[in-house]
């Protein structure tokens, strides 16, 4: 009960601080790719509306409102947090910064960080000011994750680099990069892996876009020549990267999930949308509404299991493997969702910058949903074997 | 809102109710009903109601246990595993929540002789094969202080052996509901050949006769008291259906594991290990909603209507799934009599259709989403 | 264009002699198990119309149209069957016959007997005298059907057959059954079997019911103990049996395909029969609709497809391992309309005997369909591997 | 009715346009174009009609080899397998199909510079994000002896750069045909920037002037000569999406062939395999639809619908499938502009919504099978 009128009493405050300080032009609900804020030295405002939001959420520590205020968080339990999203979706306000640091490097550093570490790299992320980038995957390694081949050759005070990465998602744009290297070479495929910190503007790394389908570009292939990487720029162990890389996947996975499942309550039905582009007399299309009506009965559901989930971890009782499932399943329904968009869009879904926006390339890149931080056939197998204990 | 966790209470809940179905409800007792030509077992519902269960959703003060929906839905889920035969869900549940929103006297008899597992109850709301409330057309016509009740209902689950029946029937303004004994003068009860071998029948009203008294609620005004009883009920078969789908496929994850074809046992077939982990992610996802709706219920029951209609329309689609994918990944022995696969696909059609099927609720959510 | 005119010519003949010789009652279109007329020494008319039906069709050959006159069929050529299915059709005529013998055997001796083999089997078949079944599979052997155990000894003159089969549909009923009996135990796997023809009536064979979930019976259990079955009875050369049994299964995969794709303008449209018991207003539910209408669909184009391979058949290209698609496609297909028809009957479908006759029943023994003649998962192996080339 | 076999002339067909199409137009065609930022390549439409394909339904009369829809289609087939770029459809198909049905000398006249490749042809008919003939709302209001066209059109695919327009407008009593220069007076064209980098415009008519002889067979009925012109090219549309699935489907099997994971090839795991093996026999029961189309529109045209629904539905289907399943298979590089399959993703989505989209050709087969 005193639980209860505390997170009451934290719903009021916050009501009245979003009511003072979230600008108007930032409550417009804004969920597609111009509508992010990233953060980071190369960032441009694309209005004086985001960079305030920006800056007045961070001095509270509402852009990374779960991590502890000293990180630079608001320090919110997980009561707080549900109220703290329930209101921003009350006002519907843009999430003020979003970014890889903030989703990736910060859980990782705060479970396996030292507190120097801490100290010294979240507080800038929370403020937007450095943006990372994940340096995972090689080209030809496809789901096969460890087959790192990028070299980390031990100099005594630093590692030298060399190699490739690709899907380095907006390397271009990011300030550093943390990164799976391989620093033994004769251990076993799993073993022998870092995860390693470095400055994108070091000597010896360079990044080019991979122009995508969809027109975008948020890819990147990324090079390491000769970078020297100081030893204090590891996280967790020499040679333990692997632990780090896999917590971070299940941290991914649940994220990405997240992004299709439009949450209870919280998103938009998707019925309504395509209401409204399918004309005053709704959604009429027997085809369509059927499809329609699965698909939001699926989003619903499984954002209350992305709710179940959090709350089970809460009560000690991890999802584990699950997030294999959670990645999975969300990842599909939003490939189906932005399908029956196209299908109600019609002809004016079919134009680059036609009169639906970027539709059409919203709906390419969620083609990649599945494929990126693990492709569904490797959730199922890690389903099939790990919690199922099927043979193989 | 409240933690979508199995607190402890409820863990302890089903796991009591597991030991106790596992040695006195197994699926071979749904077998032996059934070849005994019989669908329903009194012994076995007296036994379940000096639990508790029959009682769980009876105020304290008619001698209930009062634990929620969400606790009636770890009863059901676990019932649903082992395919057991009971009036839980038509009496315990549906009768018992319809009855509690009503604070009179005869209504606290009522609740205090089903928390006594004395009384059985059954539903009629069916007219036609589908379900739809809104549509009925039986009578209830005026006739000095009561009313007389005209028509026909069909898919009356229970109503074979029901001791009551709570019939839902037109008036002047509205639609009203009715408790009246199943033997009332001009009732005519026809048992329904059922392929999941338990109680429903066909019932017949010529002209019966209704008093003032056995008016539930207020007349023209039957969705005050049914509307919450539809919603417990639907949310507890979604959770017994859960049930049989979790029942069906431990089997069918089972025989993965010890099948062999080809020299190797079949569970080594990727193609059947993505279906069968597709499945299993299916299940999960339905979970949440079902424990979604017992939570809602117990602690916002006016605005349930979204977390019913999802858990029943997501339990319905999984456990067609399951029941498929466990008839087909079993072969032909699946198919056979002999083995308990198809009493968990006959239920789960018969249980995809009572008290609305996918689509119906599927059209409730669109409405409830605004499309 | 002579050719045309000799097939409407026999078009005019034929409508005139069904129009003379089907019996009113035989008009009714029946598709359901009771209104099949089976034929056998057991076999008992369901009425004096079935009994006419039979011997009017049987003596002009129609039972089996396609097979030769001096075998007691009609030889009728491919466009002439066409013509002579299209106007069955056109009256709704139910088949005089069907059996096993006709579907599965009759091919079997066509192609692989004698001579004396063929005037001996075939006109009994054609005229409904002696009903056959199938011995192929054994208990435990599932999809792997050449693991046979069934041992049949050599004697000299004669085997001497022991073991069991199972999935006997309708042994029960059946006067002789078609076998594969390992005949050579030393040899690999498929190169020991023969296929043999047995009386049902010898001493030794036994049958067994076995009770289906749909609550029909149509399958059995028979059991072989010391039967002796004399050498000329064998199809094929000895240990070759499989070859038979290889081009039977081809064949019953596009019997069993056929039975679900409701063929090319021949069928009634499924949206009609579930509008019909949707009530007046037709199908207005969405998912239902949305559900039936891609389903009419594939029906539509699955028997068009049959139709494709047949003309390819008399065209000289081979269906092959295509007869897998057929099957997979078919059944599964038909599977969907049974999940609809269900659907749309509401409660009115859940009671055996109910409103909607036996249609619980019609859709439980559809779910062995993608069982029966090689499971579903079979044919997508055959498709892998034979059609598509794939490694494994 | 004629038999479901590719015939000898089709198969040669088939073989002369792909050694054809695989030196002049391979997929690398399309990217270069794009990469120019061109929606046309007149050199390549004017060697494929010097092969008689821009005639292929024109008649022998105005010089055309009139071989039939089924041949269209297999052209068309050939065309999808490499994404070539070309006012086929529009112009050798929909509009000799249409052109043919009126006898006159002017209808003459531009069939004969169809076959030579002479002018090409864009259809406007929708007005909105769907494709509805019977919606239209654009007028042609009577003016002296002739009509003014006011409207506006969009999706008008090969409309940007066509030389002539049919547009659909409506008159007093019903729909009318009009075939005008796309430069008359009034006419404004927007290109659209389409996703498939192929032409299409959004036009704007303003007032414009049409004359009795631009008038399409007779006023008020233009579906007479537009249906058949639909038919066809919907057909059409089917075949060529049924060969960029065959494109697809190969560049995927060849991937699984080659592409290994974990140490082994990608298609020896099962669960892929029995998704490609799944696809395939999606695709070839489409191909059944296609080739029924082709032949009920060259000997039943009267009686066409159905079979051109249903090959519309299934490719549009059976396409959508192979394009997914193509990238997902193919994994990062498959998502990537550098790799082919993104322009097969794209193609699909505009192949799906020209000439009616699964949904409308569903409710068409609906209609004509009854319900």
């Amino acid at each position: 009960m005193s639980g209860n009128q505390t997170v009451e009493a934290f719903r009021a405050e916050l009501r009245g601080w979003l009511e003072e300080n979230c600008p108007q032009e930032m409550r417009d609900g804004g969920m597609s790719e111009d509508a992010i804020c990233w953060g980071g030295t190369q960032w441009t405002f694309s209005s004086p509306a985001q960079k305030d939001w920006l800056e007045r959420a961070a001095a509270k520590g509402y852009t990374v409102p779960t991590w502890p205020v000293e990180y630079g968080g608001a320090g919110l339990n997980r009561e707080e947090e549900k109220v703290f999203h329930e209101e921003m979706a009350r006002i519907n306000a843009r999430s003020p910064l979003q970014s890889f640091g903030i989703w990736m490097l910060g859980p990782a550093l705060l479970h396996f960080g030292t507190h120097e570490q801490k100290l010294h790299y979240l507080p800038p992320i929370a403020r937007g000011e450095i943006r990372w980038c994940q340096g995972y995957s090689e080209p030809g390694a496809g789901s096969d994750l460890a087959s790192v081949q990028t070299k980390g050759a031990d100099q005594g005070d630093h590692w030298l680099v060399n190699g490739q990465k690709i899907w380095t998602s907006y390397a271009d744009k990011a300030d550093w990069i943390f990164a799976l290297i391989r620093t033994d070479t004769d251990a076993p495929k799993h073993k022998g892996i870092s995860f390693l910190l470095i400055d994108m503007n070091d000597p010896g790394v360079e990044t080019r876009p991979i122009k995508m389908i969809s027109g975008i570009s948020p890819f990147c292939e990324t090079f390491f020549s000769d970078v020297k990487v100081p030893k204090h720029q590891i996280v967790g162990e020499e040679n333990r990267g692997w632990d780090v890389a896999k917590y971070l996947l299940t941290h991914e996975r649940e994220m990405i999930s997240g992004g299709g499942a439009g949450l209870s309550g919280g998103g938009r039905a998707l019925g309504a949308i395509l209401a409204e582009s399918a004309g005053e007399d709704g959604l009429t299309d027997a085809t369509l509404r059927a499809d329609a009506m699965r698909c939001e009965i699926d989003a619903l559901a499984i954002g209350l299991t992305l709710e179940r989930y959090k709350d089970q971890s809460e009560a000690g009782q991890g999802a584990g493997d699950a997030s294999a499932m959670l990645k999975y399943m969300g990842t599909e329904l939003n490939k189906q969702r932005h399908e029956l968009l196209m299908n109600a869009g019609g002809s004016d879904a079919l134009e680059w910058d036609g009169p639906l926006g970027n539709r059409a390339g919203d709906w390419l890149r969620t083609k990649a949903n599945s494929i990126e931080g693990g492709t569904s056939e490797v959730m199922l197998s890690i389903v099939s074997r790990r919690v199922l204990g099927l043979p193989g | 809102m409240a933690k979508l966790v199995m607190t402890e209470d409820e863990t302890m809940l089903a796991d009591s109710a597991r030991g106790f179905l596992d040695s006195e409800a197994p699926v071979k007792a749904l077998r032996d009903l059934r070849d005994a030509g019989k669908t329903h077992d009194a012994a076995l519902w007296k036994k379940m109601a000096d639990m508790g269960w029959a009682g769980v959703l009876v105020p304290e003060s008619a001698g209930g246990s009062d634990m929620g929906s969400a606790a009636a839905n770890v009863l059901a889920h676990e019932m649903g595993k082992t395919l057991v035969v009971s009036p839980f869900l038509s009496t315990a549940v549906i009768a018992a929540t319809a009855l509690r929103q009503v604070s009179d006297a005869r209504a606290e008899a009522a609740l205090a002789k089903i928390a006594t597992g004395d009384v059985t109850y059954a539903l009629a709301v069916d007219e036609g094969a589908k379900f739809d409330p809104n549509a009925v057309q039986m009578t209830a016509k005026p006739d000095g202080n009561g009313f007389r009740l005209s028509g026909k209902k069909q898919f009356v689950v229970d109503g074979g052996l029901a001791d009551r029946l709570l019939v839902l029937a037109r008036t002047d303004n509205g639609l009203s509901l009715f408790d009246i004994p199943a033997d009332r003068a001009g009732v005519t009860r026809d048992a329904s050949n059922m392929i999941d071998d338990r109680d429903a029948a066909r019932i017949t009203f010529e002209d019966v006769e209704a008093t003032g008294d056995d008016l539930l609620g207020t007349v023209d005004q039957a969705m005050d008291v049914l509307r919450p009883a539809l919603q417990a009920g639907q949310a507890a078969l979604a959770a017994e259906m859960s049930g049989l789908t979790a029942g069906a496929f431990g089997m069918t994850v089972g025989y993965l594991k010890e099948r062999k074809q080809f020299g190797i046992e079949i569970g080594r077939f990727q193609a059947l290990q993505h279906r069968a982990a597709h499945l299993w992610c299916e299940i999960e996802v339905t979970a949440s909603a079902i424990l979604h709706a017992g939570r809602m219920l117990d602690h916002d029951p006016e605005n349930a209507a979204l977390a019913v209609s999802l858990a029943k329309a997501r339990a319905t689609a999984t456990a067609k799934l399951a029941v498929q994918e466990g008839v087909q990944m079993h072969g032909g022995i699946g198919m056979t009599d002999a083995f308990d696969m198809g009493f968990y696909m006959k239920r789960a059609r018969v249980g995809a259709e009572w008290l609305g099927d996918y689509s119906y609720h599927a059209e409730q959510v669109a409405a409830l989403r605004g499309f």
